[in-house]
């Protein structure tokens, strides 16, 4: 089938609901030219109206697109690294958020919020976050994190149409990752996570680029054990039945995420497998997410995020 | 455009009608009817008018807080009887009672604002780009106060709009006062106005007591602004007749704010010097403001009995609007 | 003994810490007056330098604490509403939060960070939030969290003393609330959790107002069930170790917090009891917090934060 | 202050070895020895070196990111050897290479800055006001680029730092562009040094090629914040002679940037137009200038063996570094 990277497959959703809908745009700081390719090519199709680079002003970028999304429109609005959208942080988590329930469901704010997270480039602290628990915490976001080219596209198609503000985090190591993505239109639904491995001996639960740790691990131990790979790709909504259903099949489980582990995404999930399957687990649930620091760049970056081998560690941590 | 007669009472009646609600929730403040807080508007029912009589229904405004926009909304053509049932927390309020003061009616391009002062920048940026993008000579409208011009926002947003002329006219009702913070303590100069020109924008300054000097300043930034020249900054320059929020001091830092501040304003009240000049110019006659008043007294009254009758507010209603279908 | 409301407590520990420590000094929106009378009266003893009122500025207060604390003054910087931190949302949670540790420890950000929390005021979504659990997923910031007038006093004297940014939220249903507060000196050290009530059964974790909630739960069960109630007082750095003896006695546990359920701080700290007291728990740890919608103002804000009955019958459940 | 030999030379070497160690990082680049990623100063290094060569060690600054603030550091006494440490991520690095490009050097007034762009504006702000209340006549000095200039941080610091007459000099290095967009395409006006007028503050525009130009208004404006009479903006019209980040495009939007922009600059180049300068002025000669230049390439090969030479960074070192005792 035909290949893309993660970058390609979201340039291609967005070209393809520019041309579908009229009242998508796009707005942000360079991204006629696109940061990291994720707009390239989008302006010489539909012009600086619709391809909007802003000056360096994270609240008007954010104003401007929910404004305009009260008004009808479908902006996506590009934060180029997602640790700026604390810059943002009124206007994305209290204005985006709660605007349509605030005004007693009269307006909506169908907006997307894109950005690139996570380490593996050595950037820093300000680089390098994946804030997705802040997200998933606040009511009124919904979340995608997509692990693949097909998911990348087909998420973002659903992100656009959908009438309520949307956060869609793309991990900057995937950048360049290729995958099938077929050339006939087609969207993902929120909430239905995807079963990347099936097995029967462990429910490994993982995010973004964690799933190809999580992966690349139950093929190190595909002769020891079976291990299952579920992928939410929407952490809101959250599919919490297909993993609770693996888990009571499983009877162990490990949750992978690249957030900051305390009150991260890992918890709230470790805690929903406890209060749905409790009777069914053999062993407690098991977190790996990033320490309790900022991101250090250099050399100590992998010091502070999880590596593979902690994917693979933890993993036979629980199987024993 | 040269107002006609109907004009002029419009004028008159919004800022009457505000009034009389304002006081209304300021009762049922006392009485515990009203929720959470409020934020009496009298002294700037003239800016607030003067801004929002005459714009169209697909004209966007963001309602400054004083009066919780009242004046505003009233002038922009939405419903006291809802504003009044949101501040007792019930089913017809205009949010369904979902928030206890806010306001919004999408059909008179009233989308709503914000607790956190300042989200009028970023937000009426975006209604300014819609409406520029729309192409059909709409304006946003974007009111906020003095201390409100000291968030962040005012820059990013001031910038956004001059940079892409945006159809916005920004309107700045200066009471002097930020809750406890004179404006002299917040700004180092003496007009708000002042920092337009750092945007290429034209910036006015207008007397927030005379509606219809406010009105003539508003006119002409709307005419421009509709004409695709871009924004443009209004200054209107009122007073707080009453505290920050009731039941709160009515204080510079710690120290009592001067009283003549206010009676001062209070000599120039935007409705009673209106209805002096009204009559003057024989617009109207002293029975006709007596009948206005009785009417709007009645009209006020009834949209307390209608809010005051709203059912509770739906609870399953509630858990069902986090999201758009 | 003497007693103090909550408020007053905290306005008597800034009032010692200012006349002990001539580098201390609050800055924030009109707190000469104080909002909530947590700085009133201080003006008149300290002047206006060391009691600075500022434009409403945010990024400005924000910015202004923090810098003034690398240079050695220890700032108090008053927030008014938790709700508003996110205003200062890149200078709280990227600068303040990450600055020592980026700059080699070279540096010290000795700055705490002021605000009213939580609901009962019927204020609706953006003056009644508890932001508690961003501010503990965030590496670098310390979070008190006060229930009594003895605590916070002793809590805000070790937070202005402390060389680290402090995140102080106290809970405006408490403002009045009175209490034993000695005339003598003392401070609390952080990371110590209080067992405000000894119990057998089940182990009831709870935080700020929920304290009481807890509290009246216990004291309603006490024929049925002996309830142990555990207050972290600090979040960061948390004191896991008490918990979990608690809950190596009890067998059961109930984690009470009025921040949004999802990725809040009781999805943690359930994680962290099972993780390290799964084989003593006899039932899934059980979490109480505000439901996953923007706070309602009004009649409606009891349905969205956790009420007295939510707690009681979340305790009764586990000791089913 | 009028400026002695010395004086003139210190200006000149501290220009000309910060573009050595920007070109010690660039190859760094190039041969992946530099971890992250590299925004070079040259083209403004006369800006850099005219505001920060005069200041006294208790004196703050917020350097600008241009050469990730190697200009600003030397001349501020800080160690171009920890600077490349820190960007090759070794443990003897300014920040003990757990960040790969920040500085930090408390002893000289440096006391670091952030990877987002606008966090100058609170943070000098916070500096200034500690600069005030010690009463030593300090100043704090904040550094920032044209594209910085859009953030709402500005005003608002702007404004406090006017009101509050803290000691502060905003410098504005504008190089027409932020990353991929001109000027133009962000500010409405011409000269940023505008926005200064908003808030009674003086704004000033200098030759930001001429370090002697810069130096004497930024002398002019520090001058008046240690006397009390509070904040001053300096603009100083640069360019930036490399694309904005190593490896990214040379681009206004999509378009390449005319090179004849960065042409006409570098017939102006600060530190060949002030080396012609000096031996007009018979300061030097052309053989001093020579020797001076091998001087200073060793002293950045010195550095830069240094650098390399420094062990790996400390793992539970940098686990330690989350709090301060
Ligand atoms: C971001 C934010 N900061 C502080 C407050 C608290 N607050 C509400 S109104 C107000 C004063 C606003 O002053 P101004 O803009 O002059 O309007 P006025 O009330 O004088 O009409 C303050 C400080 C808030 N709601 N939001
Ligand atoms: C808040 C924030 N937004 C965007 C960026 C990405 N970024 C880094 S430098 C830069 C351009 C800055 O332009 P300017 O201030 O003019 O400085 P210059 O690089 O031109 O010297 C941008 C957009 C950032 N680091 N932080
Ligand atoms: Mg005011
Ligand atoms: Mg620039």
């Amino acid at each position: 089938m035909r290949q893309l990277s993660l970058t390609g497959a979201i340039n291609e959703a967005l070209k393809e609901e520019l041309q579908r809908d009229e009242k998508v745009f796009c707005i942000g700081e360079d991204i006629q030219a696109g940061t990291f390719g994720e707009t390239s090519g989008l302006v010489q199709q539909f012009g600086p109206d619709r391809i909007m680079d802003t000056p360096l002003a994270e609240t008007a970028v954010a104003g401007a697109a929910i404004g305009a999304a009260m008004c009808g429109y479908r902006p996506v609005a590009d934060f180029m690294f997602a640790d700026f959208m604390w810059i943002a942080g009124d206007e994305i988590f209290m204005k985006a958020a709660k605007w349509h329930f605030l005004h007693g469901k009269k307006v909506n704010v169908p907006v997307v919020f894109l950005a690139a997270m996570g380490g593996g480039f050595k950037l820093g602290p300000e680089h390098s976050q994946c804030p997705e628990s802040v997200v998933m915490h606040t009511p009124g976001l919904k979340l995608v994190v997509p692990s693949t080219p097909y998911d990348a596209k087909g998420l973002m198609k659903t992100a656009i149409r959908d009438n309520n503000p949307v956060v869609y985090f793309y991990h900057k190591a995937l950048f360049g990752l290729t995958g099938d993505v077929p050339e006939e239109e087609y969207t993902i639904p929120f909430g239905q996570a995807d079963i990347k491995r099936e097995g029967s001996d462990v429910t490994v639960v993982a995010i973004g680029q964690m799933v190809h740790f999580a992966l690349q691990a139950a093929e190190k131990l595909k002769d020891k054990a079976s291990v299952e790979v579920i992928d939410p790709r929407t952490l809101e909504p959250f599919d919490i039945d297909t993993i609770v259903e693996s888990v009571k099949k499983t009877g162990r489980a490990v949750v992978v995420d690249e957030d900051t582990l305390r009150c991260g995404v890992t918890g709230e999930i470790a805690s929903q497998i406890m209060e749905q399957a409790f009777d069914y687990l053999d062993a407690p649930v098991k977190r790996v997410a990033a320490a309790n620091l900022p991101i250090a760049g250099g050399f100590l970056e992998t010091e502070v995020l999880p590596q593979p081998q902690d994917v693979l560690a933890a993993i036979e941590a629980v199987l024993e | 455009m040269t107002l006609a007669k109907e004009d002029l009472i419009l004028l008159y009646r919004n800022m009457l009608l505000g009034r009389k609600i304002d006081q209304l929730v300021i009762a049922g403040m006392a009485t515990g009817k009203v929720l959470a807080f409020y934020h009496s508007g009298q002294g700037s029912e003239g800016l607030a008018a003067g801004v929002a009589s005459f714009l169209n229904d697909d004209d966007y405004i963001y309602c400054h807080h004083r009066g919780h926009g009242i004046v505003y909304l009233l002038s922009k053509g939405g419903s006291g009887m809802e504003f009044l049932a949101e501040h007792y927390g019930k089913a017809n309020g205009s949010c369904n009672g979902f928030t206890g003061f806010h306001n919004a009616d999408p059909s008179k391009g009233v989308l709503g604002a914000a607790g956190t002062i300042g989200s009028v920048f970023p937000m009426t940026l975006g209604w300014g780009l819609a409406a520029k993008k729309n192409g059909r000579a709409q304006v946003a409208v974007g009111c906020f106060g003095d201390g409100s011009s000291n968030r962040g926002t005012l820059h990013e947003a001031f910038n956004l709009s001059a940079l892409w002329k945006l159809p916005i006219v920004w309107v700045c009702d200066n009471n002097g006062v930020a809750q406890y913070t004179p404006i002299k303590d917040a700004y180092p100069k003496e007009d708000i106005a002042d920092l337009a020109a750092g945007y290429d924008m034209p910036g006015v300054v207008v007397d927030g007591m005379d509606v219809l000097a406010v009105q003539e300043v508003v006119q002409a930034a709307v005419e421009r602004a509709r004409a695709g020249d871009g924004p443009t900054l209004v200054e209107g320059k009122t007073t707080r007749y009453r505290t920050h929020s009731e039941g709160s001091p009515d204080i510079f830092h710690i120290e009592a704010r001067p009283p003549e501040i206010v009676e001062a304003f209070k000599k120039r009240d935007p409705i009673e010097s209106f209805a002096k000049k009204l009559i003057e110019q024989q617009v109207l006659t002293e029975a006709d403001i007596e009948s206005i008043d009785k009417e709007l007294e009645e009209t006020a009254a009834e949209m307390d009995r209608e809010a005051t009758e709203g059912g509770m507010p739906d609870a399953s209603l509630m858990r069902a609007s986090l999201y758009a279908d």
